[in-house]
């Protein structure tokens, strides 16, 4: 037997490396086919598949002897190219229903001549010049920019809807309930900031914040809405807060910005 | 050599020109497929001997002036970019349709009704403080606009609608705004109308009316 | 209006040249800022009135022939890139692609000239079965999509390339395969094995054949 593959790992004792038989290196036993048939250098089409199913279960035979685990993909194989050398070999029966042996020779060409075109198409495909390989596209491309501006929808009658809604709610809310007293941070501050364009030097909080109060609740929403409002003026620097000890009256003064200063 | 050039002009000359297109042809390529703006001196050094970097470049940026592309030096770098007059294909403008939140058709409806309004009475009519965005965003639909300040302590500002806000509304005038019959009509009260319930007269005048002063030079604080 | 135009041809046919210039030059910008493929209709949209968007991109392709920089067109889509004489010049710095088993680029090879395909079709090609892998490796490439499932029992799914693999393989059309016409010629698509298995032509058409169904809502397994 002529054939020689290759294989990784060659036993010590061996001296005869064309023997060694590495049927991992196929991609089936089709591939296997192939590469024999390639052996009989001649056209695929004219292949002597006989001497190739001889050569196949020659092969597989030696790889038996080997003691190497033949996969079950080409013991079918085998089995199959043993049938059909049989029935190449033996006469045709007069009656057979089985298919022509000639007819089972030929389709095996056939499969090993589209295998075959289908390696050299996928090699003409690699090879073919590749976009990142040998074709590039714009390295530097200009990104579309997207604006979004947004319309906004209303229809009068959602404006007069809200109008009447509200209106009314606050009517009829006016009429029914007694308002809770409520001194918003907003109105804290912006009497504060009357009160520190004057206070120039240190000035008392308390009787300031109690103009606003008239009843015991009122004097608690002012006293807390106001604190808050001091202390968020101190903190953005435009007021200084003074207090003696725990609960003694507080002082605030105007503190000139940075800038002005 | 420089003998066989007199000899065979033509030759020479041919084998020049082609050496040179062939150079332009090396640069545009770079230049294309370069993720970043390319050194001249890069570029140099992938020229055919004998073919000064400077001229293909002057001659392609030669070739591609008045394009759709253009090759532009910036200092000691080359790249191509879009021309600058069709900038306008590399933008694109996405209109989102949005809906106004429930507080901000209702500050609309009262700065529509009742400009100019300050926030405060904006505050008071709907009894709950205006969140600084809904104002924001009643700016941006370009419905509302900053009048002047009311002449009051504080010089709060005035807010009325823009000639926008009527076109949007389909109203000829302000004054087309639907009065208290009107509104009753149209089955907007749902239950009785309130005691003492009265719509005002609006008016969009762009003149400031006697208690507005103009706006301040300084960027207004909204 | 063809009166006038007989009157002042000359005007008219400068005016024209101008408009076909200027949508020119769009094309061409377009085509240069995008970093993907651009579909054909999209540049259609952004033509002059009158300009036939075919007109312009074949004389922008005849413009750019020869040199280092080509318009090419992949199925629907236009896109510039480098010329292919001139790769050598430019793939130093370049992430050489994944290098595909021969496993997969055979089932590569099978899908792109006989797809349609199902996983047994490959396998009966190949002669031998096709592991998971293989299958998942074509598909993270982006060169091989599911196409759908073949009307036989069993319900297989199909796979078929994409406009990936043309691009990465410089295909305008699914015909310009390499081989193509030698392998119809020697009528490997059409023989006696496996039954029933007959290609004609191979098509990467979105639309499935009359044998295919569309993919089930669920998650495919591959």
């Amino acid at each position: 037997m002529e054939l020689a593959f290759e294989q990784n790992d060659q036993g010590p004792g061996r001296d005869e490396p064309e023997f060694c038989v590495d049927v991992d290196g196929f991609e089936g036993p089709l591939d296997l086919l192939l590469e024999l048939a390639r052996r009989q250098k001649v056209d695929l089409a004219k292949i002597s598949v006989l001497a190739l199913a001889e050569q196949y279960l020659a092969f597989i035979e030696e790889a038996r002897n080997l003691r190497f685990e033949i996969a079950a993909d080409y013991l079918v194989m085998a089995a199959w190219l043993a049938y059909l050398k049989s029935r190449l070999l033996l006469p045709q029966a007069q009656k057979d229903e089985e298919p022509l042996a000639t007819d089972l020779a030929a389709a095996l060409a056939f499969r090993l001549q589209r295998l075959e075109a289908i390696r050299a198409a996928a090699e003409s495909l690699v090879n073919r010049p590749r976009l990142g390989r040998d074709l590039f596209q714009r390295g530097l491309p200009e990104p579309i920019e997207i604006s979004k501006s947004s319309r906004w929808r209303a229809s009068l009658h959602d404006l007069l809807s809200a109008y009447v809604r509200q209106r009314q709610k606050h009517a009829a809310a006016r009429l029914r309930l007694k308002q809770r007293f409520a001194w918003s941070l907003t109105e804290a501050r912006e009497a504060l900031t009357k009160l520190a364009g004057l206070a120039l030097d240190w000035t008392a909080l308390d009787p300031y914040l109690l103009a606003y109060c008239n009843g015991r609740e009122a004097r608690r929403a002012v006293r807390a809405s106001g604190l808050a409002a001091t202390l968020e003026m101190v903190l953005q620097g435009s007021l200084s807060v003074r207090q003696e000890r725990a609960f003694a009256p507080l002082w605030i003064k105007r503190r000139a910005a940075p800038a002005e200063a | 050599m420089a003998e066989v050039a007199r000899l065979f002009p033509d030759t020479e000359e041919t084998k020049e020109r082609a050496l040179f297109g062939e150079a332009m042809r090396i640069a545009e390529a770079m230049l294309f497929a370069a993720s970043e703006p390319l050194e001249e001196s890069e570029i140099a050094r992938r020229m055919p001997d004998g073919i000064s970097v400077g001229d293909v470049l002057a001659r392609l940026k030669q070739d591609y002036s008045g394009r759709g592309v253009t090759l532009v030096r910036v200092g000691n770098k080359w790249l191509f970019r879009t021309a600058v007059d069709l900038g306008w294909l590399l933008s694109k403008n996405v209109v989102e349709p949005r809906k106004l939140s429930r507080a901000a058709l209702e500050t609309l409806a009262i700065v529509a009704y009742h400009q100019p309004v300050t926030r405060a009475e904006i505050e008071d009519i709907r009894g709950v403080a205006l969140s600084k965005g809904t104002m924001d965003v009643l700016i941006e639909t370009g419905w509302v606009r900053l009048r002047g300040r009311r002449r009051t302590p504080g010089r709060p500002l005035t807010y009325g609608t823009t000639e926008a806000f009527l076109m949007h509304f389909g109203l000829e005038a302000i004054a087309d705004l639907p009065g208290l019959e009107e509104l009753k009509g149209a089955g907007l009260f749902d239950g009785p109308v309130p005691q003492g319930f009265c719509v005002p007269q609006p008016r969009d005048d762009p003149a400031l009316t006697e208690d507005e002063d103009p706006l301040d030079e300084e960027a207004p604080e909204i």
